[in-house]
């Protein structure tokens, strides 16, 4: 609780400064694999969503004093808010894939492919 | 407990029995943000493609556009960040520039947003297309209503700042305001990669 | 105009509604009558409108939960009349639909959920030993936005038309596209209003558990009833976010035309179901723990022993709250997921009758070497062990995926949720509210009339749930108002037990009554010798609650204090106390939220629009309000001590 | 107190008698529990293995509660020496409670995976053979089973041969719903959109009931369906005779099919797949192109009558 305290009198804190140049570097080095790298979309999205988990974390730590004791830290409630997050995305995208194989092939056809199947029928 | 009793030490926004109280409530309140939004990543992401006749997100996304608007986040967050640190060191005059300038960046910030919206509704792309841009839109618009929500805030508390001067009460709304400011930051990092570069590559 | 009021605004034609509409008008008239007459208006102003009192908070939360434990259960009497015949014409197909629709909204939402938080309004802060919770004008914005939800969900009945869709809501039957009429709206925005409310108390109770203990009371030594409020809150907060999302998707669907949960437009109606459940499970142990915690209260208080296994207990319902939000997809195993997914969740739901077991059984030891007295909240608990346990094997059933093809949507299913949230949430509630109640008013409710209404509502309820069982498995569907020749028997003896059901809970609320009138009144505070802190206080609760807090040693501070003959009332250690202000915002935002809600039902933006900003100002007034209270100066403390505790003696 | 107990014992026995006259009356009643086909049979094992498991459990549940209560009771001769106060727990005692818990859902649990993903596929028993596939489709409040292969479509009504597996191919035009033929086995849901797939299977000649189990709003109580199981030869035969002499199934006809209501049982010469399958991502807004703000209708029924035949 005492850190402000330990800088010094400029007025900018250290903390705060590598905090902000890590997020502006995390963020370049995010959008230079996703346009230029080259690599599988697969590694591309692991590569991204780590770099992503890794600038809320310097966020959460480096700016919101999340390890502050108020009296006691409070991380307990974000990390199990994270926790359910993680539920609901990964949950939802598993239990809801299901039953559309054919939406890769068909993912334009919208409304549209119906009438075209009747045009089919007709002759 | 029974008492107003203000500690001496320590950071002003703790030094009153509500302050402690108030920041435990909002963090928690913000773990539940956490959640409300991932119920929003979660349907996007199970909406993932579903254009129906509209656009696809890979021709409308921009990289200048994505960045410009993760920047202008980056350093307001970071603006933020010093804002409160000058309210630690007692510095009302220190406290309102900086936290006048993350305002300014804020706004900027929504001016990129209702631009690139404009943009792409023009393109065809409306909340109305399809699923998929159901879902984008209610995503983003959920955090850029978060943020203008979070201008008025901070323009309310500036006033306070201004008229009341640095209490113990105002100090406490102005760490609180700072939590959430950061925090929309968070949910922009996840945006910007979740929806903006994957929607490029995808 | 006038035709527009007439054909679609209000709703006719049927006889039952002119009925409903005549008795809301004369009940209004005659509230306003007596008002007016008895001078009572500025009364209700200034002790309760504008109330920021956790007791007053509570009692007006279980008001408002008998009111719609009687609309709903008055729904579920007119289903019963129909279904107990093959061939009925009670009620049309239409008319049932929106019946059992509002029967399960109101039940789960506006009656189950009010009576938890009513009473862990009253009992937590006593027994933590605070003065009041952490945001005592949250709380009574909390009560506020429930309160006007449930209105605005009520009103639909003559307003306009009753959702009809379930309390599930299914898409596409309730998307846009196939329920073009407003009355879904009402679902959206009257659960959207009142669940803004929950959350609300769901972070508030957090907060106040955790920093507002009474010195020495470490969490292990909270009182259990407090543990389970602590999880509730815990499972609030991390569930409604996803009811608030889910309703808004819905909401966007149908009132600004995107494409979520939509046929057209590539929408995914599955989503809702998956997004719904993902909410409605934890919300099934949002109302069933504070009940396990109101039995452990009253088990070990009546037994006149210890809590068997504490800590046994309180990590069993920290498991139950980790469970509880990884076993949704149980309640759509036949949407087709495939063996594996459904085989995770199968095994997920299944493991939960470990904790919950260990629960039961802890409860039973907690019997074992005690001194049981058969008082009535004894009773209530009592009959929740075999009652419950019946539901929990059913639901183990259930669990089991390939068997549950057989039994989903069936009665069988509505057998086991009835035995699990009437034997559970109800019992429970009644058995709180029975315990509480000298607390709350100063008296204890009748014995006798207790044990008289006790008895009719638990025979009369295995009566009505028991045949369901049966009934699922011959084949009877859920929600189908009218019945095939076959299932005829089993559907009587049903219908019989829901009246039977019904004289138990009238009365239960005509005891209510006779005990305001003929009860003794209680005065030494500790009406049944019990365990924990709340007992200390002297009744009524002065609004302060606790002149000094006792420093605690173990999860039974007043039996320690009992032990050691300690008091909370320490004249040295005496101090001005800090209390909050009343204010009459809280209601006044949430009414106007309320037109805000109504103009948005009707697609009214010019009343939708003004309402957000009226919101909006509010919440501007508030921020700039700097009122810090004020303080009970020690005069009077010592005043009404004295004369509570000389009373005592 | 005496007379509380006595109360007590009458009140579990009244249920409980109850159960037993149930019990004793057969499960011929039950249909669930009287299974007609492999699937149903499956499902009934398992049933029934659940609840032997379980009323073990409630059966001790139940014996150590009546002790509990009457052992333990204030009583006018109350001694002081089965009192204990401060018994605060027992952990081996705990921790039996928790293992055999563990135990039962384990052995409920290998079954159930088991035939999770035995459910997934044709019966065992008759894999000799290839599935009769029959789409089901459903918009409000109807049936439609086409049989592709046969180039035959019914309406509210189902033909299948006994001893065959019958590979249904579910989707709805509309509203959810579900797919439930009580003797034959469990439901699953049809869906826009998309495509589930069940298998079923009649051991033996018969007409069972079917119908929509899920929920679709006014109409939901009579979207029923009977299911006729009958030898191969009968089945053919009646192929046969819908192939000769039913009309075709048009597309204005269907379309006409597909506007909110009841309908009789039909049948026809070809089937609606040639126009639209809405088991396909393709098919999902057919319904709503053609009946834009058209479908929100509600039926009225009454008293159980109004069924299907007396609607048109």
């Amino acid at each position: 609780m005492s850190e402000h305290t330990e800088h010094s009198e400029s007025g900018i804190p250290v903390k705060h400064v590598i905090g902000f140049i890590a997020s502006i570097v995390l963020t370049l080095v995010a959008a230079y694999t996703t346009v230029m790298s080259g690599l599988p979309v697969p590694w591309i999205i692991a590569i991204i969503m780590i770099l992503a988990v890794i600038q809320a974390v310097l966020q959460l730590v480096m700016f919101m004093h999340i390890a502050e004791k108020n009296p006691i830290p409070q991380y307990g409630n974000i990390l199990f808010g994270f926790f359910i997050a993680a539920v609901v995305i990964a949950g939802s995208i598993w239990v809801m894939s299901f039953g559309m194989s054919d939406m890769d092939m068909d993912s334009g056809g919208g409304s549209g492919g119906g009438s075209e199947e009747m045009d089919h029928s007709e002759h | 407990m029974s008492e107003h009793a203000e500690l001496k030490t320590g950071p002003l926004e703790y030094r009153r029995e509500d302050g402690p109280l108030t920041i435990l409530g909002f963090w928690i309140f913000l773990a539940a943000e956490v959640v409300l939004f991932s119920t929003l990543f979660a349907t996007y992401a199970v909406l993932f493609g579903r254009y129906g006749e509209a656009t696809p997100a890979h021709e409308l996304f921009e990289m200048p556009m994505a960045l410009t608007m993760t920047f202008l986040l980056l350093v307001s967050s970071f603006t933020c960040g010093i804002a409160v640190h000058m309210m630690r060191k007692e510095s009302l005059k220190g406290l309102v520039i900086w936290l006048i300038i993350t305002l300014a960046l804020g706004l900027g910030f929504l001016g990129f947003e209702i631009y690139e919206f404009v943009h792409y509704v023009h393109e065809g792309a409306t909340i109305q297309s399809s699923a998929f841009w159901s879902a984008f839109f209610t995503l983003t618009g959920t955090h850029g209503l978060h943020v203008t929500l979070g201008v008025f805030w901070c323009t309310a508390i500036i006033i306070q700042l201004i008229r009341f001067g640095l209490t113990p009460v105002i100090a406490r709304k102005t760490f609180v305001i700072g939590l959430y400011w950061h925090f929309l930051d968070v949910v922009w990092i996840f945006i910007f990669t979740a929806v903006y570069l994957i929607g490029m590559v995808v | 105009m006038w035709d527009f009021i007439w054909n679609d605004f209000l709703v006719t034609g049927e006889p039952i509604i002119y009925g409903a509409m005549a008795s809301i008008v004369l009940a209004t008239v005659g509230i306003v009558f007596v008002l007016t007459y008895f001078k009572l208006w500025k009364w209700l102003w200034d002790e309760y409108l504008t109330t920021v009192d956790h007791k007053k908070i509570g009692i007006m939360y279980i008001i408002a939960a008998l009111a719609m434990l009687f609309r709903g259960g008055v729904d579920a009497l007119m289903m019963r009349t129909q279904l107990a015949l093959p061939n009925m014409n009670f009620l049309n197909s239409v008319h049932y639909n929106e019946i059992f629709t509002t029967h399960g909204t109101v039940m789960i939402l506006f009656m189950a959920m009010p009576f938890i938080i009513g009473l862990m309004n009253v009992a937590v802060p006593l027994q933590i030993g605070a003065r009041d919770v952490a945001f005592p004008f949250l709380n009574a914005f909390s009560f506020w936005t429930f309160f006007f939800g449930a209105m605005l969900f009520n009103i639909s009945f003559v307003i306009g038309g009753s959702p009809s869709a379930g309390w599930t809501s299914y898409v596409p039957m309730a998307g846009p596209e196939l329920s073009p009429e407003i009355n879904q709206n009402y679902y959206l925005l009257g659960l959207q209003l009142s669940g803004i409310g929950t959350l609300a108390t769901g972070i508030n109770f957090l907060v106040t558990i955790l920093r507002m203990r009474a010195p020495g009371m470490t969490l292990m030594k909270m009182p259990i009833f407090t543990w389970s409020a602590l999880i509730t809150s815990i499972i609030i907060i991390f569930a409604f976010p996803i009811l608030t999302i889910a309703l808004a998707l819905m909401t966007l669907d149908r009132i600004f035309g995107t494409h979520f949960f939509t046929l057209a437009g590539e929408g995914m109606p599955m989503m809702w179901a998956n997004l719904f459940w993902l909410w409605g499970h934890p919300e099934v142990y949002i109302v069933i723990l504070p009940a396990f915690g109101v039995f452990s209260e009253v088990i070990s208080t009546f037994a006149r022993k210890q809590l068997f296994g504490y800590k046994a207990m309180v990590y069993a319902m920290c498991v139950i709250a980790g469970l509880s939000f990884i076993v949704w997809v149980h309640h759509f195993f036949t949407m087709g997921a495939g063996a594996g997914v459904n085989s995770l969740f199968s095994i997920t739901t299944m493991l939960i009758a470990v904790p919950t077991g260990i629960k039961i059984f802890n409860w039973l030891g907690t019997m074992y070497k005690g001194r049981i007295r058969f008082n009535v909240p004894m009773l209530w608990a009592l009959a929740f062990i075999p009652n419950f346990t019946i539901g929990g094997v059913t639901g183990v059933m259930l669990g089991m995926a390939s068997a549950d093809y057989q039994y989903h949507n069936t009665y069988f299913l509505i057998a086991h949720f009835h035995y699990v949230l009437i034997a559970g949430t109800l019992f429970g509630m009644f058995a709180g509210l029975t315990y509480w109640y000298p607390k709350m008013f100063g008296h204890k409710m009748n014995e006798k009339l207790g044990k008289i209404s006790f008895w009719f509502t638990v025979i009369g309820f295995n009566i009505t749930f028991l045949p369901q069982f049966f009934l699922g498995l011959m084949g009877m569907p859920r929600r189908t108002y009218t019945i095939e020749p076959e299932w005829m028997p089993l559907n009587l003896l049903s219908t019989a037990g829901a009246f039977v059901l019904a004289a138990g809970f009238v009365i239960f609320t005509f005891n209510i009554y006779y005990s305001a009138r003929y009860e003794p009144r209680e005065k030494t505070g500790d009406a049944w010798d019990g365990r924990s802190l709340e007992w200390a206080t002297t009744t009524p609760v002065p609004h302060y609650n606790f002149a000094t807090v006792p420093y605690v040693n173990s999860h039974e501070a007043y039996w320690d204090m009992k032990e050691t003959g300690a008091t909370t009332y320490d004249e040295s250690k005496l101090e001005p106390i800090h209390m909050p202000s009343y204010k009459g915002l809280p209601i006044i935002m949430s009414a106007i939220m309320f037109i805000a809600s109504f103009g948005l039902v009707w697609h009214w933006f010019w009343l939708a629009i003004p309402g957000l900003l009226g919101v909006i100002i509010c919440m501007v007034i508030r921020s700039f309000d700097f009122d810090e209270g004020y303080h009970v100066p020690i005069e009077e403390i010592k005043r009404t001590e004295e004369q509570a505790r000389g009373r005592k003696e | 107190m005496k007379n509380l107990v006595s109360w007590f014992k009458r009140l579990f026995m009244v249920p409980g008698l109850f159960a037993l006259l149930l019990v004793a009356s057969g499960c011929s009643g039950i249909t669930v529990l009287d299974p007609k086909g492999p699937v149903a049979r499956t499902q009934q094992e398992l049933i029934i293995f659940s609840i032997t498991l379980m009323s073990v459990i409630v059966i001790v549940v139940f014996v150590l509660f009546f002790y509990m209560i009457i052992r333990f009771r204030e009583r006018p001769n109350w001694t002081d020496k089965d009192y204990d106060p401060h018994q605060h727990g027992n952990t081996t005692l705990e921790i039996i409670w928790t293992v055999i818990p563990f135990i039962i859902v384990a052995a409920l649990s290998v079954p159930t995976v088991t035939s999770l993903y035995a459910l997934e596929k044709p019966p065992e028993e008759t894999n000799d053979q290839e599935p009769l596939v029959i789409h089901a489709d459903t918009s409000n409040w109807k049936w439609y089973f086409s049989y592709p292969e046969q180039n035959i479509e019914t309406v509210n009504y189902l033909h299948i041969p006994e001893n065959r597996p019958v590979e249904f191919k579910l989707a709805s035009a509309d509203s959810m719903t579900a797919l439930w033929i009580p003797a034959l086995g469990g439901q699953k849901y049809n869906m826009a959109g998309m495509q589930n797939t069940l298998y079923l299977q009649a051991d033996e000649e018969g007409e069972f009931a079917g119908r929509n189990a899920n929920y679709n709003g006014s109409g939901f109580a009579e979207h029923t369906f009977t299911v006729t199981s009958e030898s191969e030869e009968e089945f053919n035969q009646w192929v046969s005779d819908v192939q000769n002499n039913a009309p075709e199934m048009t597309k204005d006809r269907f379309d006409e099919y597909l506007e909110p209501g009841l309908a009789q049982e039909a049948e026809y010469s070809s089937t609606h797949l040639e126009y639209v399958d809405f088991g396909m991502n393709s098919g999902r807004s057919y319904i709503t192109d053609l009946y834009s703000g058209n479908l929100g209708e509600q039926l009225h029924l009454e008293g159980g009558e109004g069924g299907p035949w007396e609607e048109e």
